[in-house]
């Protein structure tokens, strides 16, 4: 039904007929805000958590930003930014969105951030978290709602070395990403006092068998694994890493990513009692936490993921930072759109479900803690989170010099 | 003068030995057939002289120019054009654009990239020629695969013709024809231009005895016999290899 | 040492899922001449259907056995109602099957995308191990007893291929028509049924590849591409349409990748692209390939 | 053309256009019919960007990039029968040489557009040179090779962001005619003047005697060679310059998205290319541009229906190559051929 309208809207903006459209009707004022996001490729189920959170926010809202309706318009970007590069266009030029956010992949959200740029027209990342996105490549026009590689895994690894970790091999994808989190871990194990004795990145998309990477992981005798692997190179890594019986000696460690709830039943049981750092999980006990796991459960009938709070961010501080911008402006979208994310960075979301989140001077997220959780067996015997630990959140990587 | 000069060559694959020591002498405009069995080893000949193997022995000279283990586009650079005893064709094309291609092979012009074929009239003009002289000239703009099997074989003479070469290697030109189409080749063959060389390879003894002066029998890889057809027609030798068991049935299509 | 041994296995295992692609390419082009860039794509459908058959019954050993069937059939049918019928109707074995199989590829990704993702809501699945393979063994160190099972089914395909072509009477149809397709076509044999049964056969080996890939990686859209590749490399390797050559081509690649993984990681992205160029380069025909036909 | 009075037949002698050759009437047929063909094109491409909107014009900008690549492309599949499956690495190429030399090291983009061509041209007439021995299945996994080693490269390259790319690169400065090719429509006329003459040379190369050698290669390469062609340097030039387009169309690109990552040069992209082109038609000059047009129009409503829409172009280049062998191109000229009186479609066979 959403299609039909979108090829109508289509037709009437393709070519030809462009002169009949222009007569837009100017009685309801209508802000149109673009979800922009990888819904095909490998991280469509993340796209999909994060749309269900943008769902469930603009409803809390009534539908309504300061006396604006909202009209969202949701393109694929196909985790590709050749794609994502066009469909921000169409977004910008022909739907005339005031803002777009939603992406998960970092490629795509750094292709973005040139666009946004150089169009002038707001972008809020929802994932996308390599560090240039707010650093090399800031903008005014750019916020990012998720984090950093670097603040999210150096908190991580200076946990793991006061913990007591003295030793660990780092496994992850050779590309930017994998590359982004090794040097965040590294970072805070490191200057906590913990030694990465290996750094084994492995080729991205083309790897098939770990064997050869948990054999050398082995030989170290280090005290744990910490990785960064996502979707099927996620399940099949830590599957074959119970396979070779390393589970006891040497665990594998990691964040949200490689025990993603998503992939739990392709992981057929073998995730149980692994533990990792997460910026959120259903398991807390917080009142925005559960405020927000209530709403979210009501709505879908299943509880909220890491993605759907990240998603969940994302869309609040796109509705509110609208929602303050057009107030600033006496109640009109400002012209010069930079002002959206302005007032965007300077909200103070103290009730996300991560716990409080307010922004920096490069328009990132910065959150307060950071959580240690396990999965283990729930009541209902389903694999659940359990929340071990509470600690302090890190910091972005400098680099953003903004005009 | 000689035109041609094949002196003992020689070629095995694996322990057969396919050509045994082999000399031919080919003079300005001589029509010269080898004809015998198959097995005889005459493919493998031609494709020696032609290029396209190289010989294990002995040397192959094209007016004292040596060309022995050269390729076969610079064989034919060398001023030797062969055709091909199964139709080698280009089907997509016309007949026009084939005979062109092999005109402009031998023009300086191959190489130009810049300026459009076309306006190079020399060669449409010359490809106009070649098909008048293989009466092709009623076909000469249609496309080659819609052509009679008997039009395909003498575009396949016209293409070695249109390289305009000092020597003409011919396999098989009759190979496949009806007797209509066979008499139409020997009268297109027995009308080349003086100075052209010809060796045919040709298992059609109306063909040979129609077009060519003189013969050389070949057997097992081995000369049998070479002189005038008369002389070869006598050749008690070549009687009991080659020529009494076949002069029957003369001009059965045969494949190697 | 041991560490280079347990390599060795690896090495070994990933050999031997890449053969079970290979050697069904590697008898198609060599019968056919026709490079079946769809393999991916039967490979595909013998682990998704393999996880709706493990679904269904529980069983790892049932979806090994009734999912290979599928490609099994749909590649019989492929050949012989749509790729022979247009090789006869003139289009080229050699390019126009490949394009053709290629488009076929897109289009299952396409397919399984809409049936399993947006329709079912599924993205990340996988096959349970059955009980005793699901572990792991102590021989020396720990080493997962399923990648001891994809060695062992390995050899025996390779072992029962070579015995059918060797020793069998299809078998020496399948072989004269490598060498010569003509004499097959002159000895009466239905060659098109050969044909079709041959290119059925190949894509059940791929499905099965499928199925144990199914329960060792994980079952996922981009699967079929990320194995075709390897695959191919073999069947250049080896030489297009040899069985030995596919046998060792397996083994050079999947030892390249995992050594290279192991020993020297900065090549390992470049390693079997690198030698296959060489190949193509320097000895075109593959290790134990025939010299083209004609010239 | 006149020649009559010359009695050798030396080909050098160019012939006086304004004279009608009897012999060489359709080919003068055939190029007054390209001729129109052209410039009815070329007018819609000035008239378009006037009637759509701006998104619209960025899918054409779009649209003219890949149709040359495609053309680039089809040099290859096309006239010299060849497949590569590595021509994305071209266009990354041409891509990454202009990102770097106008972003990184700050030089003017037309400067980084002429090296990106020249690079492009360079690196290609060298991976034709090892490539082109080989033709077929043998021909499409080498040059699969070396595609995806440059993709692996790029991926590694840590000063161009590996596999996150670069952003926030320029497009050409157009001050001195007084326009800013930022603004959408003022760069896609720039494209347009790109495409418009490297088409016009493309079309120069495809007919001149070196492109009817192609065309030679493609029908029957053993006979050419029976003619007395060298065709390995024939086929080592076309790539090179196949390669040279796709790098013009890499170059332009970056300008386009301001962006590059090593996406651009996966072998999917590749595969892509070729879908352009076989469903546009092979074999003919304007037949890769009609897919490009097609593909990029169609991957752009049918992305609005459903996210699976490869399933639909796999099952389109399928039924192209298995029973509409022209493509568009090939349907469009027969539907022509129709409402003319036409003998043989002269621009479907070139």
């Amino acid at each position: 039904m959403n299609a039909v309208r979108k090829i109508t809207s289509l037709l009437a903006g393709a070519g030809l007929l462009a002169a009949a459209s222009t007569s837009a009707l100017a009685q309801d004022k209508t802000v149109k805000v673009g979800l922009l996001s990888d819904f095909s490729g490998v991280f469509a189920q993340l796209a999909k958590d994060v749309e269900d959170s943008w769902m469930l926010a603009l409803e809390e809202r009534g539908g309504m930003v300061a006396g604006y309706k909202v009209e969202i318009i949701k393109e694929d970007s196909e985790n590709s930014p050749q794609v994502g590069v066009q469909k921000a266009n169409k977004l910008i030029k022909s739907d005339n969105v005031a803002i777009f956010g939603g992406v998960i992949s970092s490629g795509v959200g750094i292709a973005l951030a040139g666009v946004a740029d150089k169009e002038k027209t707001p972008f809020v990342a929802g994932f996308a978290i390599a560090d240039p996105l707010t650093g090399k490549f800031c903008s005014p026009y750019v916020a990012r709602t998720s984090f950093s590689a670097n603040a999210l895994q150096s908190a991580a690894g200076a946990y793991w070395a006061k913990q007591g970790v003295k030793t660990a091999v780092f496994m992850g994808p050779d590309y930017a990403a994998g590359q982004a989190m090794l040097a965040g871990f590294k970072n805070g194990f490191e200057a906590a006092g913990g030694k990465v004795v290996l750094e084994e990145l492995t080729p991205f998309k083309t790897t098939k068998d770990w064997g050869p990477s948990l054999l050398k992981a082995q030989q170290t005798g280090a005290d744990m694994i910490y990785t960064f692997y996502a979707g099927s190179e996620a399940v099949q890594v830590v599957k074959q890493h119970a396979a070779f019986g390393m589970q006891e000696k040497m665990p594998l460690r990691g964040a949200m990513w490689i025990y993603d709830e998503a992939l739990w039943d392709a992981m057929g049981g073998v995730q149980m009692n692994a533990i990792h750092v997460t910026n959120y999980t259903n398991a807390l006990d917080t009142e925005a936490s559960e405020k927000f796991e209530k709403a979210f459960s009501d709505k879908y009938g299943r509880l909220p993921v890491a993605s759907n709070a990240m998603g969940y961010t994302n869309a609040v501080a796109i509705f509110d930072g609208l929602a303050k911008a057009i107030e600033e402006n006496g109640g009109n979208l400002p012209e010069d759109k930079a002002k959206i994310i302005s007032a965007l960075a300077s909200l103070k979301l103290d009730n996300d479900p991560r716990g409080p989140v307010h922004f920096n001077k490069d328009n990132n997220a910065m959150q307060d803690n950071l959580y240690m959780v396990q999965i283990v067996e729930g009541p209902d015997g389903k694999p659940t989170h359990k929340v071990i630990d509470t600690f302090p959140y890190g910091e972005d990587l400098p680099g953003c010099n903004m005009k | 003068m000689t035109q041609l000069a094949v002196s003992n060559i020689s070629k095995s694959f694996g322990a057969l030995r396919v050509i045994d020591k082999f000399d031919l002498e080919l003079a300005v405009g001589e029509r010269h057939a080898v004809i015998g069995p198959n097995g005889a080893g005459k493919t493998t000949l031609f494709n020696m002289i032609s290029g396209w193997i190289p010989p294990d022995t002995g040397r192959i000279e094209v007016e004292g120019l040596d060309i022995t283990g050269r390729s076969p586009q610079s064989v034919t650079q060398a001023g030797l054009a062969r055709s091909f005893q199964k139709n080698t064709l280009f089907d997509g094309l016309t007949v026009a654009e084939s005979l062109r291609l092999a005109v402009q092979a031998h023009s300086p012009v191959r190489f130009n990239f810049m300026q459009p074929a076309r306006k190079f009239g020399g060669l449409q003009q010359r490809a106009h020629e070649i098909a008048r002289q293989m009466e092709l000239e009623s076909v000469f703009h249609r496309d080659v695969k819609t052509l009679s099997y008997g039009q395909k074989r003498q575009l396949e003479v016209g293409l070695a013709l249109a390289c305009s070469p000092k020597i003409l290697l011919l396999d098989e030109p009759a190979a496949g024809t009806s007797p209509a189409e066979r008499a139409t080749l020997v009268r297109l063959l027995t009308t080349l231009p003086d100075d052209v060389t010809l060796l045919l390879v040709e298992h059609d003894m109306d063909v040979v005895f129609g077009v060519c002066s003189r013969i050389t029998v070949l057997n097992y890889g081995r000369v049998v016999a070479s002189g005038t057809p008369d002389e070869v027609r006598r050749d008690p030798e070549v009687r009991a290899a080659y020529l009494g068991e076949s002069a029957g049935h003369a001009g059965e299509a045969g494949k190697s | 040492m041991t560490f280079f041994l347990f390599n060795l296995l690896n090495g070994l295992q990933l050999s031997m899922l890449i053969f079970l692609m290979a050697i069904g390419l590697t008898v198609i082009f060599g019968l056919m001449d026709i490079l079946n860039l769809a393999h991916g794509a039967f490979y595909m459908a013998g682990a998704y259907f393999g996880y709706v058959v493990f679904q269904g019954t529980g069983s790892f050993w049932i979806a090994l056995a009734v999912a290979p069937l599928l490609p099994l059939v749909l590649g019989f049918l492929l050949q012989y109602f749509v790729l022979q019928p247009l090789i006869d109707r003139g289009r080229s074995a050699h390019l126009d099957m490949a394009l053709l199989t290629f488009g076929l590829l897109f289009f299952t990704i396409g397919l399984i995308d809409l049936i399993f993702f947006e329709t079912l809501g599924l993205t990340f699945m996988s096959i349970d191990k059955p009980a005793g393979l699901g572990s792991y063994v102590d021989i020396g160190t720990f080493y997962p007893a399923y990648r001891l099972f994809i060695i062992a089914v390995g050899l025996i395909v390779a072992l029962i291929v070579w015995l059918i072509l060797e020793r069998t009477v299809v078998g020496a149809v399948v072989r004269a028509g490598v060498d010569d397709r003509e004499m097959v076509r002159a000895m009466g044999v239905n060659v098109y049924v050969v044909f079709a049964s041959v290119f059925a056969l190949g894509c059940g080996l791929a499905g099965l590849a499928g199925v144990i890939a199914g329960a060792e990686l994980s079952i996922n859209i981009s699967m079929g591409v990320q194995i075709l590749i390897p695959t191919l490399v073999v069947v250049v390797l080896g030489g297009l349409g040899s069985v030995k050559g596919c046998f060792f081509g397996s083994l050079i690649v999947g030892m390249t990748e995992t050594l290279s993984q192991a020993y020297v990681p900065a090549l390992a992205l470049f390693a079997t692209y690198l030698i296959l160029a060489a190949m193509l380069i320097f000895r075109p025909q593959g290790f134990f390939g025939r010299t083209p036909k004609s010239v | 053309m006149e020649n009559t009075k010359d009695e050798s037949w030396h080909p050098l002698v160019e012939g006086d256009e304004s004279r009608h050759d009897p012999l060489d009437e359709v080919a003068n047929a055939d190029h007054r019919k390209f001729l129109i063909t052209a410039l009815i094109g070329l007018v819609v491409l000035i008239a378009l960007p006037f009637m759509v909107g701006d998104y619209y014009v960025s899918l054409l900008s779009e649209i003219l990039i890949f149709g040359l690549l495609v053309s680039g492309v089809n040099l290859l599949l096309g006239y010299t029968g060849l497949v590569s499956l590595g021509h994305a690495s071209f266009m990354g190429l041409g891509a990454y040489a202009t990102a770097v030399i106008a972003a990184l090291l700050g030089y003017p983009v037309w400067i980084a557009m002429l090296a990106s061509i020249l690079i492009s041209l360079l690196i290609a007439y060298g991976v034709g040179l090892l490539s082109v021995r080989t033709k077929g299945v043998q021909f499409l996994l080498i040059t699969l090779a070396f595609g995806q080693m440059f993709h692996a490269i790029a991926e590694k390259t840590r000063v161009t962001g590996g596999d996150d790319g670069m952003t926030n690169i320029p497009r050409i400065d157009l001050g001195f005619i007084g326009l800013d090719a930022d603004h959408d429509r003022v760069f896609y006329f720039f494209v347009l003047f790109c495409f418009v003459v490297a088409m016009a040379i493309l079309r120069r190369i495809v007919e001149s005697p070196f492109g009817r050698v192609l065309v030679g290669i493609r029908e029957n390469e053993k006979r050419m060679l029976a003619m007395g062609y060298s065709t390995f340097p024939y086929k080592a030039l076309a790539f090179g310059i196949s390669g040279m387009l796709a790098g013009l169309a890499g170059s332009l690109w970056v300008q386009h998205s301001f962006f590059v990552n090593p996406h651009i040069m996966t072998w999917e992209m590749s595969g892509e290319a070729l879908l352009m082109v076989i469903i546009g038609g092979s074999q003919s000059f304007f037949g890769p541009l009609l897919g490009a047009a097609f593909y990029v129009l169609a991957k752009d409503l049918l992305s609005e229906i459903t996210e699976a829409y490869l399933m639909f172009f796999g099952l389109i280049f399928v039924l192209v190559v298995a029973f509409f062998h022209g493509g568009l191109a090939g349907f469009a000229g027969k539907v022509s051929e129709r409402f003319t009186r036409g003998k043989s479609g002269g621009e479907e066979r070139q």
